[in-house]
């Protein structure tokens, strides 16, 4: 197995090996057959020269480039930096050197070189509230951009929770109108890597696959490769015993949480939220929430922000009682008003009364 | 001739209130209160399970006195009470229900069945829709002055036989006298020693009495129809002689619904409280029981039981009395099963007896009270009602059992020494 | 709909809705009934003591003395008792629906281990059923019975049902299932007021009446 | 010496032996028998008016005017027919007639009082008003049987 990236690797001091390992892992968290691992690792190892290699365009929409710190913060020494090595990149705002003119140049000519080929990820959410204003570059509302970006890419990846289901831009009340990826492209294979943010072997894994059987992997009802979205972080919890045993931290500092008992009475929503953290971790696999003492926030979720609270136990009502005053008070009304007719009617079937005699006795 | 549903129905809409509305909002459907009708534990019919008997009722408050009924109704979707609908009901609210009051006591949510039952009888009863036996019974008492046609003679000449008999006078119309004593026509006809007893009873106390010409008839048919208009004719008669008289008390006979009639509907009837007082002849016993006025000598020394009328123990309140009374003087009195506050009726409460198409079904209802009589084996049966006392009488000739009945008042006066003895 | 946005619905504004109706409901309904009103009662009363209505209110928790009813009908009396203390028990003493409450409230009490309120489930589930079996059973239950009678069952049937199978991880995602539970208690919520199931409120009215009236008479019913 | 009142017509009852007030009794009944004219009374009333009566005979034709007593009653809320009514009292001096006395209780007391009722009752059906003069009849009867 010869290629420009087993050289890169090799510079920096990544054995054949350790690579090859890497691809059977990431072909079984994805749950290929073994032979995909090396499948990958042939296609990952064999692309070609930089301006022949797949080219990626990563646009920034609404977002808070938590996705891309996720990828760069595992950037070095780790592997899921370099298979970005196998892919061009060639348009990346945070990433790219190039600025202003030049970079817009530099994504016309991806666009137009690779037309039909290649892969646009996209991360943050699309506003559409007047006109699109709320997010301009270079003088174009992101939804232009992403129309016209979109055109011509083979696939879409919407990268993290704003583009996967719009995120936190449009947490209730929705300021800017965001809305995500899939609610304006319709005409395109779209795969959404929602969590805020995403893990980074799920973005690496994706790319993995695009690269190596030129398509998207399976993925679920909302989209998202099912290999990582499968389970919830509940069935997978290391803490789930306790939960089964009915042992829960009541707060964060009593007995229960030192002993590391199930946070579900916290507002841990680890039993709604589909995401790999609590197999993959984070950090290289030092650590993840839970694991941390906090609960899930549910962030791969569509709507996670307006799920009811962070703290509030899954078992929890969001907010019954907003309308309980107005409910009451037409109850009251409601009540008032019949009984003011009732009492109309019953005075009046009085009024109406006619003293029987013997002879009312028959028909 | 001019009984209406429309008049019926005007008159539901006006007897409705909130009890009503509550007892019928309650409902689960449970079916406990046909555990507590003897009509249907004898029959084993469902269709006699007490709140059934109110069908209509509910479908006319639904329909009239909650929002969604007005609905319904509005648009087409509510079943209308209809006159075919009410006769039919005619044998579930008069032949099947004595107005003994038993499921109310059982009912777990606390509704008031009977209660409901009284009212419904009033509809019924405006709409045409009551037996014709207590029509009669009404048609009676309001132009000859007692359902069964009695009149102020036949009183006078079974006043002669008891003086004659007992060698009591008996006063008619004493001014001022302390006690005013109601009779029911039953007793009048069919058990005239009641009288006497009652004169022998006074006359030991000591307490002046009176028969009053103008209300000697206790009973009120327009109470057991239903129909308040009637009943308030019939209860001023009393109020009226009573307030001419300008007696104490007025005493209710034996008779249980001329109790209710005279004790608890009377005052609500005419719309005032009564300026005296009302009480049954078992509680005036008790009263001079107590007071050391009723001395008896002797003792019954044969196997008694008591039946207990509903109208005075259960929906009366009059319970301790009669078993003070009954053990004065007798020595083997014993309590059948389910005596006292829950006791069976007799099958012909609530005017029942006057319906003739009912009796069959009357007495395959007497099979609870044989069974009661059969648990104990009694010699005799006592108790304190005339009409129960026919009934039972009838019930117990048809099962051919030997029980003889008698009345506690002149059993008590039986005990009472004769004079200068 | 996914499951997670299906659970923020019944949390959120399904349950906005359901308690907003249940609230509306229940007062309309206590105003519509009680503003009848009744007459006052002008015979002179009989006092006894224990003849009231506040007496009859809570005597009528218990079957009437003497009268050998829960041999007659067995089946109403205990499986009614087993089953609407089982409620009341899961309801109040399970530890989530106590933090339900303290939510709302502010207000908390200590609750019941898990495996206790799991049993009490079963048996209440069990008593349900049994109960169900005697209203198809019963010649007398039977003939009352409406739409309404096994509707209403079965809405309250349901709650039990999903709460348990949630907490017990079956058949369902947990998700899903306690999406159906929290639905399920909006559907309680929504029918009490304008079903037989009102009777939870109406009760005490109508024990208080009967008590009153012939509490009046000096009868302790 | 002549009975001419309650009083003396009580006291010579009471001085009679049962089987005496029996008989006594029945013939108190007789003398209204034709307002009942059930068969069960007359047989009553037959067995009474005879000097040797068993056990077993008094308990069947109690038992059968008891029956005949029962069926007679004006029920509750039944308009009075009081030609019928007078058919009770027969029926009830003929319960009398073969009973067993109350202690300190007189059957042809009974008999007498249920006779003079039936009579009442006849009188008022026929719109004769109450007055009638059963109660001498009956004095008269007494008189003869004791001077037989």
């Amino acid at each position: 197995m010869q290629g420009p990236l087993i050289d890169t690797l090799a510079r920096r001091g990544v054995t054949r090996r350790t690579f090859f390992k890497y691809c059977a892992t990431l072909a079984s968290l994805m749950a290929l057959p073994p032979s995909a691992g090396r499948a990958m690792a042939e296609a990952m190892a064999a692309a070609p020269a930089a301006s022949r290699r797949p080219s990626v365009i990563w646009l920034p929409f609404q977002e808070c480039t938590g996705c891309t710190e996720s990828i760069t913060r595992s950037h070095s020494p780790s592997i899921e930096g370099l298979i970005f090595d196998a892919v061009s990149l060639d348009y990346h705002e945070t990433l790219m050197a190039a600025a202003g003119h030049q970079a817009e140049e530099a994504l016309h000519h991806a666009m137009k070189e690779n037309e039909g080929k290649y892969l646009l990820i996209i991360d943050g959410s699309v506003p559409l509230g007047m006109d699109g204003a709320y997010s301009c570059i270079a003088g174009r509302t992101n939804l232009e951009a992403l129309k016209e970006a979109a055109k011509g890419a083979a696939a879409i990846v919407a990268m993290g929770s704003c583009a996967a289901f719009g995120g936190i831009p449009k947490a209730k009340p929705n300021p800017t109108g965001a809305v995500a990826v899939s609610d304006i492209i319709k005409d395109k294979p779209i795969i959404n890597i929602p969590g805020c943010p995403p893990i980074p072997v799920v973005i690496t894994g994706v790319l993995a696959h695009f690269l190596t059987f030129g398509s998207l992997p399976e993925m679920d009802k909302l989209g998202r490769p099912k290999a990582f979205y499968g389970e919830t972080i509940h069935d997978r919890c290391y803490r789930r015993p306790f939960y089964d045993q009915g042992k829960f931290a009541k707060s964060f500092d009593d007995e229960g949480a030192r002993r590391g008992w199930c946070l579900f009475e916290l507002g841990c929503k680890g039993p709604v939220t589909y995401n790999a953290c609590a197999t993959v971790k984070w950090n290289a696999g030092t650590s993840w929430p839970v694991e941390s003492g906090h609960g899930c926030l549910g962030c791969s979720e569509p709507d996670f922000w307006d799920a009811g609270g962070f703290y509030k136990a899954l078992s929890m009502p969001a907010n019954p009682l907003k309308m309980v005053g107005t409910a009451a008070a037409v109850g009251a009304a409601a009540g008032v008003a019949v009984s003011f007719a009732n009492r109309a009617k019953k005075s009046a079937a009085k009024t109406g009364h006619e003293t029987t005699t013997l002879a009312d006795l028959e028909k | 001739m001019s009984a209406t549903l429309e008049k019926g129905i005007r008159v539901l809409k006006e007897v409705i209130d909130a009890p009503i509305a509550s007892y019928f909002n309650s409902c689960v459907h449970c079916g406990l209160c046909a555990e507590a009708c003897l009509f249907y534990t004898e029959t084993g019919d469902p269709k006699y399970t007490p709140i059934h008997k109110l069908e209509p009722l509910r479908r006319v408050y639904e329909q009239e006195y909650t929002l969604l009924g007005r609905l319904a109704k509005a648009v087409g979707l509510a079943k209308p009470v209809t006159d075919a609908e009410l006769h039919e009901w005619q044998e579930l609210v008069y032949n099947s229900c004595t107005l003994c009051g038993r499921c109310s006591v059982v009912c777990p949510v606390g509704n008031d069945i009977v209660y409901m039952v009284r009212k419904l009888r009033e509809g019924m009863s405006a709409s045409g829709n009551a037996p014709d036996g207590i029509k009669g019974a009404v048609n009676r008492t309001v132009t000859i002055g007692s359902p069964m046609g009695v009149k102020l003679p036949a009183v006078k000449a079974q006043m002669k036989h008891v003086e004659d008999d007992y060698g009591i006078p008996i006063p008619l119309d004493a001014e001022g006298a302390e006690y005013m004593v109601m009779l029911s026509s039953m007793e009048i006809i069919n058990f005239p020693e009641y009288l006497g007893a009652i004169a022998k009873i006074m006359h030991q106390a000591g307490k002046t009495w009176t028969l009053c010409s103008t209300a000697f008839e206790a009973t009120n048919a327009g109470m057991q129809i239903g129909n308040s208009d009637l009943a308030r004719l019939i209860v001023s008669r009393i109020v009226d002689g009573a307030e001419r008289l300008k007696v104490k008390t007025v005493i209710s006979p034996e008779c249980g619904h001329a109790y209710t009639a005279l004790r608890w509907e009377g005052a609500n009837l005419i719309g005032r409280p009564f300026t005296f007082q009302v009480k049954h002849i078992i509680e005036v016993l008790g009263e001079f029981q107590k007071a050391g006025l009723l001395k008896t000598e002797g003792f019954e020394t044969d196997r008694l039981t008591f039946h207990d009328p509903c109208q005075l123990a259960r929906r009366g309140g009059v319970i301790q009395q009669q078993r003070d009374l009954m053990n004065q003087v007798s020595k083997n009195f014993v309590e059948m099963p389910d005596a006292g506050f829950i006791n069976w009726c007799c099958g012909g409460g609530g005017g029942a007896s006057a319906i003739e198409e009912g009796e069959e079904l009357r007495l395959e209802a007497f099979k609870k009270k044989k069974s009661q009589l059969d648990a104990v084996k009694p010699d005799r049966l006592v108790t304190a009602c005339a009409n129960c006392r026919i009934v039972l009488e009838e019930g117990l000739e048809h099962y051919q059992m030997n029980i003889p009945v008698v009345g506690l008042t002149e059993m008590i006066a039986e005990h009472i020494p004769e004079k200068g003895a | 709909m996914n499951e997670m946005q299906f659970l923020t619905w019944v949390r959120g504004t399904g349950l906005n809705i359901a308690v907003s109706i249940f609230l509306l409901g229940v007062l309309w309904r206590l105003v519509e009934i009680y503003s009848l009103g009744r007459k006052k009662d002008l015979s002179a009363p009989r006092s006894v003591a224990g003849a009231s209505g506040w007496n009859t209110m809570f005597r009528r928790s218990v079957p009437p003395k003497g009268m050998g009813m829960v041999k007659k009908s067995p089946v109403s009396y205990i499986g009614g008792y087993v089953f609407h203390i089982g409620l009341a028990l899961i309801v109040f003493l399970f530890a989530p629906h106590i933090k339900l409450i303290e939510s709302l409230t502010g207000l908390s009490w200590p609750g019941l281990p898990s495996q206790v309120i799991d049993l009490v489930s079963v048996i209440t589930i069990g008593a349900m059923l049994v109960v169900l079996a005697d209203r198809i059973n019963k010649p007398v239950k039977r003939y009352l019975s409406t739409f309404e009678d096994w509707f209403t069952w079965l809405v309250t049937f349901l709650p039990v049902l999903t709460g348990w199978m949630a907490v017990q991880h079956l058949l369902l995602p947990y998700t899903t299932m306690l999406a159906l539970h929290i639905l399920s208690v909006e559907l309680l919520l929504i029918v009490l007021p304008f079903t037989k199931l009102f009777h939870a409120f109406t009760l005490w009215g109508s024990r208080y009446y009967n008590g009153a009236v012939n509490g009046h008479k000096g009868v302790a019913v | 010496m002549a009975i001419g009142n309650d009083k003396e017509f009580k006291a010579a009852l009471a001085g009679l032996p049962i089987a005496k007030q029996r008989q006594v009794a029945s013939r108190f009944a007789q003398r209204v028998f034709d307002l009942s004219n059930d068969v069960r009374v007359k047989a009553a009333l037959e067995v009474a008016g005879r000097a040797e009566i068993s056990d077993a005979e008094l308990t069947v034709v109690s038992a059968a005017a008891n029956t005949a007593r029962v069926e007679s009653y004006t029920q509750c809320g039944k308009e009075t027919d009081w030609g019928a009514q007078a058919g009770l009292f027969v029926a009830k001096a003929a319960v009398a007639c073969v009973g067993t006395p109350a202690p300190g209780g007189n059957l042809a007391w009974d008999a007498a009082m249920q006779a003079r009722m039936a009579r009442t009752c006849q009188t008022v059906a026929d719109g004769s008003g109450t007055e009638n003069r059963e109660a001498e009849e009956q004095y008269r009867i007494l008189d003869a049987f004791l001077n037989q």
